[in-house]
């Protein structure tokens, strides 16, 4: 506990880059993944390729593809750079599937209704589905969140700064109030900005606070594939 | 005037929903579809509001082919209500009734206040006007769908078994509620259900239905009753099962009509007439 | 496509750059390194310089291209794995051979200034259980041992000349690894004490050695190159500047360097309160 | 050259297999799978039977997502390296991580399984006479068992990613690879030790997805393609409330 | 016979479903619960097998109250059949049917055999056997639901809207084939519908529930048709509308039974009888 007030300073600083390198991911990936998704959603045949390989994506370690990244892109390994799109690409993963189930839920009737009256492709999209999909699209945010949060951390044992960095120290020179406060900060960094998400999810979608849960189904797969 | 041509529509899997339909749906009365499932009514109405193209064979609106009419802009002058109301759950009861009105351009607070007085019109109470759709029940959510169909004053009104998913006894009241709409604003209804009771009760015209869109009979309510065309028109109406063949039953407690299988159909109130004190041809009200 | 450079080593990163009249002072990602580079940093702002710490930087490969291409200016690094960074195949053994073969391979804009007098290198450590009970406390007197040896270090002492092969090869002794990723930390110093292993690569400067009474192995073939540390820098460091760091430098003995990581280790002392309190005994501060 | 095609070299040259190399590769990939099972089966036991009561209950839902999303926030490295100081070197330490990092998925595979079991099937099936155990065994766990299976998956897949983190402390694993790699600044074992474990892992997950599409059951696959048909306004279940729970 | 001894249900969100509810159901009849959504039927049915149990009152069944008797036994005495059938979808046809017997510990082989005669009994051809529920059709469905529940022989049924969601033709045939199955195995059905012509079409005792579970009127079709209650049962079967009242038009096309508002329910055959032919009073068939 001592240990953690003497070193404030250092744990906050560690904090703040943290987050920095947090933030960028899940912000790409959100907004690489609508249009992925909406092409899987629209195009029968590109559904279960896109999703496929968003799967397999996901399936890859993050510390072989921080080692692999560099080679294919051209990035240094202990580039924060490397390590953000890393995680952007896990994020997508997570994301794509998201997206492409949230389109996938919205009512056909809602959207067949939205056509008939007179709603172009276009407009039907951003002021329909898009805004109909939101709470599976939070869902799914709140999961890569969360994931990018704690990822974050593996940049550590290749010497990018952050909380990971808490670890490697701690576990050298044995200090467990270090590692353990790393543990928690993470923890709180994660749930804090998923709380903040729930928030943003409350203020942008009202019409949801009067009504059911999102379906429950499209829930369910969010939760399935995290 | 509404008019199919031949008009034929297989949807891309080679299901031929609808095959070499013809018919003419008149002006300023209202038009039922009835038949079972799948047999092609949905496809025939969204064929005129161009959700459907066809595949062969022309449909015209007052004697313009629709084919040449960009299909965005024929569908926000034609109203289109259908079963779930289809409403937009995200936005609130009076811009889903606004919502084409803003589409087109017309000014926010100018479309609200449009969209309120329809509200009057559908007999829906102002005070819904700041609820989502989801706070409504399933009758009123109906209401707003029809406010929303009417809001840009169209000439077709298009309805998709509307009131399909409603209590009978709302439902009841919107049939009524429907027919009194229908004759002050003198639009030209499509309806389509598989209730032939209420093809019956709102149709001008009936056009019973069978599988690939082929029309079984056309007419009205009591031209069908009186004179089903065939065996299938016969069954689909109920009469063969004698379901329409009513005869008078006492009871000890009163005197009942009744039908073949001896259920109780209703009362038999006033005298016999000796000819139609009411013109019937033409639509039963 | 595939880029053909090797990204372990190819470093262009870290968004720090030096400004002229700042001078960035880098560090390894290990504390008694981040120790050594604090104090340099206290040192030369007492001095009247303008500082920029971008501590924690990871290894070697990460740095010294940075440290090339003038990113950071200033670093303390180890004598021995500095050399054989540059030059893989050096035959230099000795400090001395080591010190006056490194500015011949360092890159043009670098150099390095005097080296302090410790050295925090590799070291075969034993308890002191198993060196008295073998009569063990030298690695010629190893390959006299019957039973089987397990080192505890980290994954690359399986093929560093100085590790399994070196054993093999400078004093006949055949050695298994069990790979510890904490660099001679507690958990390696947890399965020496346990008997997990025989052997483990506890740095010389590790308080860990003295705290619990182990051996460290003598190394009469000189297999183990000395790590003193040396700070390597810009060219464009100047002689004040240098001044500062070799006067820091100069009082950096074997028992300060010990003593410094056995705060951070023992007392978990911050490196700023360790290197200030280090600079004060030493005179540097008042 | 070409990193990839020395990885490839790499991964190919009978040497590196060989039981005298070093680290004979295939004496790494069956300590990784050996990890990967054992932690697997760990978390299976733990959390499927809970997964099973929170679905069939339908209590400690809300405790159990929010454990979950903290769980999942965990960073494992973070815990590998205090497990490790705490309860020393071994296998322990990394395998208790393992299992705190998967059992969120499975878990939520077990009771949303259970969710997607249509209510009014479990109603009937009490309703017609079949007691809560037979519920259990004979309706939720055969139809939820895709669910379930997908939460195994992504159990599994995050376990083979993490326990790279073996070889952190000692535990062998396709890890060592990566550390060595890392630490002798050598690319290619580095890159031939992450293909190793990223061939693995899609391995793993295209078994996993035939296996869950095997356990779909028959009559539930059957059915599908018939309620595919986008557009399709199927008269909805006329009029009334799908049956509420009931008291049992 | 069931009785219901002021029998009141408390949900444990405090809705009261049911209050002080008391009502006899003779045996080896039709007794049909008929009201709006939310008004109780659901949970009056499930309190015969204990699917709910009452907050008070008594439930007797021939004179034993199934309090005391054991839910699982209970329910497997008891036939139950529900809207969407709630068949096992993972299971065959056959051994839905058979699920009853089955758990009961009936041998394999015999208990499918059984399940095929069955279906026999419900009009279903033996090839779906092996067949998965989702491979039927909605009224197919429905038939192996009413299959299961008759499996293990029960004296009672209960049907909750067990034809909710069929097409109306379908429906039809599936309501004469109740009341067929009911006349030749003589089983008491309990049976749930908001549908009031279904109601009188099955019923030998329709119970018209108000919200609460209040019983509105109780009777059988011809009392309550003939005798209204009161205003609710009125507007509920349509007579206040006129829906019931109807009288005879002379179209162009024939003479026309005709309602209220004008909506034509039928034509009438046969003379106006002097007195019943039939006696209606205990039952309509
Ligand atoms: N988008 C489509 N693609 C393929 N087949 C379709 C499509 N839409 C409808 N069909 C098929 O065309 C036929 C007619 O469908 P339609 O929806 O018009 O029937 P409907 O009379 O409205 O039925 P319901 O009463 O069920 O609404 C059916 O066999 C249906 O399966
Ligand atoms: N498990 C439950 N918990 C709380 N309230 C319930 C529950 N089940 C039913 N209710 C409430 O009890 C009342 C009666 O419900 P019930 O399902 O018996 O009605 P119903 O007549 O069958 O309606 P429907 O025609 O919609 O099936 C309703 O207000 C309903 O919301
Ligand atoms: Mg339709
Ligand atoms: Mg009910």
């Amino acid at each position: 506990m001592n240990w953690i007030l003497e070193n404030s300073g250092t744990l906050l600083d560690e904090t703040l880059v943290h987050l920095e390198l947090s933030i960028p991911p899940v912000i790409l990936s959100f907004i690489l993944s609508v249009p992925i998704g909406w092409v899987a959603n629209r195009f029968r045949w590109s559904r279960a390729v896109l999703l496929t390989v968003a799967g397999l994506f996901y399936a890859i370690p993050s510390l072989p593809l921080l080692l692999v990244l560099p080679t294919l892109i051209g990035t240094s390994l202990a580039s924060p750079v490397n390590l953000v799109i890393a995680l952007t690409l896990y994020g997508m993963a997570l994301m794509v599937r998201s997206t492409a189930d949230a389109l996938a839920e919205v009512d056909a009737d809602v959207r067949q209704s939205a056509t008939a009256v007179g709603f172009s492709a276009w407009q039907r999209f951003w002021q329909v589905e898009f805004p109909l999909a939101g709470p599976v699209l939070l869902a799914g945010l709140r999961v890569v969140v969360v994931s990018t949060v704690s990822l974050v951390t593996i940049g550590g044992v290749l010497g990018i700064n952050g909380l990971g960095l808490a670890f490697t120290d701690g576990l050298q020179r044995s200090i467990i109030a270090e590692i353990v406060a790393g543990i928690v900060l993470v923890v709180v960094i994660a749930l804090v900005l998923d709380g903040l998400l729930v928030l943003l999810g409350r203020a942008l979608m009202p019409w949801q606070r009067s009504t059911r849960e999102p379906s429950k189904r499209a829930l369910r797969k969010v939760v399935a594939v995290s | 005037m509404i008019e199919f041509r031949s008009v034929t529509k297989e949807y891309p899997d080679g299901t031929r929903a609808v095959e070499d339909f013809s018919l003419v749906i008149p002006s300023m009365k209202t038009t039922v579809f009835v038949g079972s499932s799948g047999c092609g009514k949905t496809t025939i109405l969204r064929m005129i509001n161009r959700m459907v193209d066809p595949t062969s064979g022309s449909i015209q609106i007052d004697g313009a082919d629709i084919g040449g009419i960009e299909p965005v802009g024929l569908r926000r002058s034609i109203g289109y209500v259908m079963q779930n109301s289809g409403l937009l759950p995200h936005r609130k009861v009076v811009d889903n009734i606004a919502t084409v009105p803003l589409l087109k351009g017309v000014k926010k607070a100018e479309a609200r206040q449009q969209a309120l007085e329809l509200m009057d019109t559908v007999g829906l109470d102002r005070a819904f006007a700041d609820r989502y759709p989801s706070q409504l029940s399933g009758g009123q959510q109906q209401r707003v769908g029809v406010a929303r169909g009417l809001a840009v004053n169209p000439n077709i009104l298009l309805m998709d078994e509307p009131f399909g998913a409603v209590d009978p006894l709302v439902r009841s009241d919107l049939q009524e509620e429907l027919i009194r709409l229908q004759r002050d604003l003198e639009k030209t209804v499509v309806f389509v259900t598989h209730d032939i009771d209420e093809a019956f009760y709102l149709g001008h015209q009936v056009v019973i239905l069978q599988k690939g869109g082929h029309i079984a009979q056309v007419g009205t309510p009591a031209e069908i009753l009186a004179n089903p065309a065939d065996d299938f028109v016969a069954t689909f109406i109920g009469a063969n099962r004698g379901k329409r063949a009513l005869h008078i039953e006492e009871t000890p407690t009163g005197s009942i009509l009744v039908d073949d299988d001896g259920r109780p159909a209703g009362t038999l109130t006033g005298p016999v007439p000796v000819s139609g004190s009411r013109d019937t041809s033409g639509g039963q009200r | 496509g595939c880029s053909s450079s090797n990204p372990l080593s190819s470093g262009s990163t870290s968004g720090t750059s030096s400004k002229s009249g700042t001078i960035v002072i880098g560090s390894q990602q290990y504390y008694s390194d981040t120790i050594v580079a604090e104090a340099y940093a206290q040192a030369l702002e007492n001095a009247g310089f303008t500082v920029k710490r971008s501590f924690n930087i990871g290894q070697r490969n990460v740095y010294l291209p940075e440290l090339a291409s003038g990113k950071i200016d200033l670093i303390p690094d180890y004598s021995g794995n500095l050399l054989q960074y540059y030059d893989a195949k050096t035959t230099a053994s000795s400090e001395s051979d080591i010190e006056s073969a490194l500015p011949g391979v360092l890159p043009k804009g670098l150099k390095v200034l005097k080296a302090a007098p410790a050295t925090d290198q590799d070291t075969y450590t034993v308890t002191k259980e198993f060196s008295t009970k073998n009569n063990i406390t030298s690695l010629d007197q190893l390959k006299d041992y019957s039973g089987s040896l397990t080192v505890g270090a980290n994954s690359e002492f399986q093929t560093r000349p100085y590790g399994i092969p070196g054993l093999k090869s400078d004093y006949g002794v055949t050695a298994s690894l069990k790979a510890i990723a904490d660099s001679g930390g507690p958990l390696t110093v947890a399965a020496l004490k346990n008997g997990q292993v025989q052997l483990a690569d506890i740095y010389s400067a590790d308080p860990a050695i003295k705290a619990n009474d182990f051996v460290s192995l003598k190394d009469p073939k000189n297999m183990i190159l000395p790590q003193h540390i040396i700070p390597v820098a810009d060219k464009k460091v100047n002689a004040k500047a240098t001044a500062v760091i070799e006067k820091v430098n100069a009082a950096l003995t074997q028992s300060e360097l010990i003593s410094l990581n056995s705060k951070s280790v023992n007392d978990k002392q911050s490196a700023a309160v360790i290197a200030k309190a280090f600079l004060k005994s030493a005179g540097i501060l008042k | 050259m070409n990193f990839f095609s020395q990885a490839f070299a790499f991964l190919l040259a009978p040497s590196n297999w060989a039981s005298t190399a070093i680290n004979p590769i295939g004496t790494r990939l069956v300590e990784h799978l050996w990890y990967t099972l054992i932690a697997l089966v760990i978390t299976a036991v733990i959390a499927i039977p809970i997964g099973f009561a929170i679905g069939h209950s339908g209590r400690g839902r809300g405790l159990a997502v929010a454990l979950s999303g903290g769980a999942r926030a965990l960073p494992t490295l973070g815990v590998i390296s205090l497990l490790a100081l705490l309860i020393g070197l071994g296998l322990r330490a990394p395998i208790v991580a393992l299992v705190i990092l998967a059992i969120p998925s499975v878990l939520a595979g077990a009771y949303t399984g259970f969710d997607a079991v249509d209510r009014r099937t479990i109603d009937a099936a009490r309703a017609v006479g079949m007691t809560e155990w037979q519920i259990v065994t004979q309706v939720e766990i055969p139809l939820g068992l895709p669910l379930l299976i997908g939460g195994l998956r992504a159990g599994a897949l995050q376990i083979v990613a993490t326990a790279t983190l073996a070889a952190y402390v000692g535990e062998g694993g396709l890890g060592t690879f990566i550390f060595l790699g890392i630490g002798n600044n050598d690319f290619v074992t580095a890159l031939a030790g992450s293909i190793l474990i990223i061939v693995l892992a899609i391995v793993l997950e295209i078994l996993f997805s035939l296996l869950q599409r095997l356990v779909v059951p028959a009559g539930v696959r059957a059915g599908r393609a018939k309620n595919d048909r986008p557009g399709a306004t199927r008269t909805r279940a006329a009029v009334g409330s799908p049956l509420q729970e009931g008291s049992k």
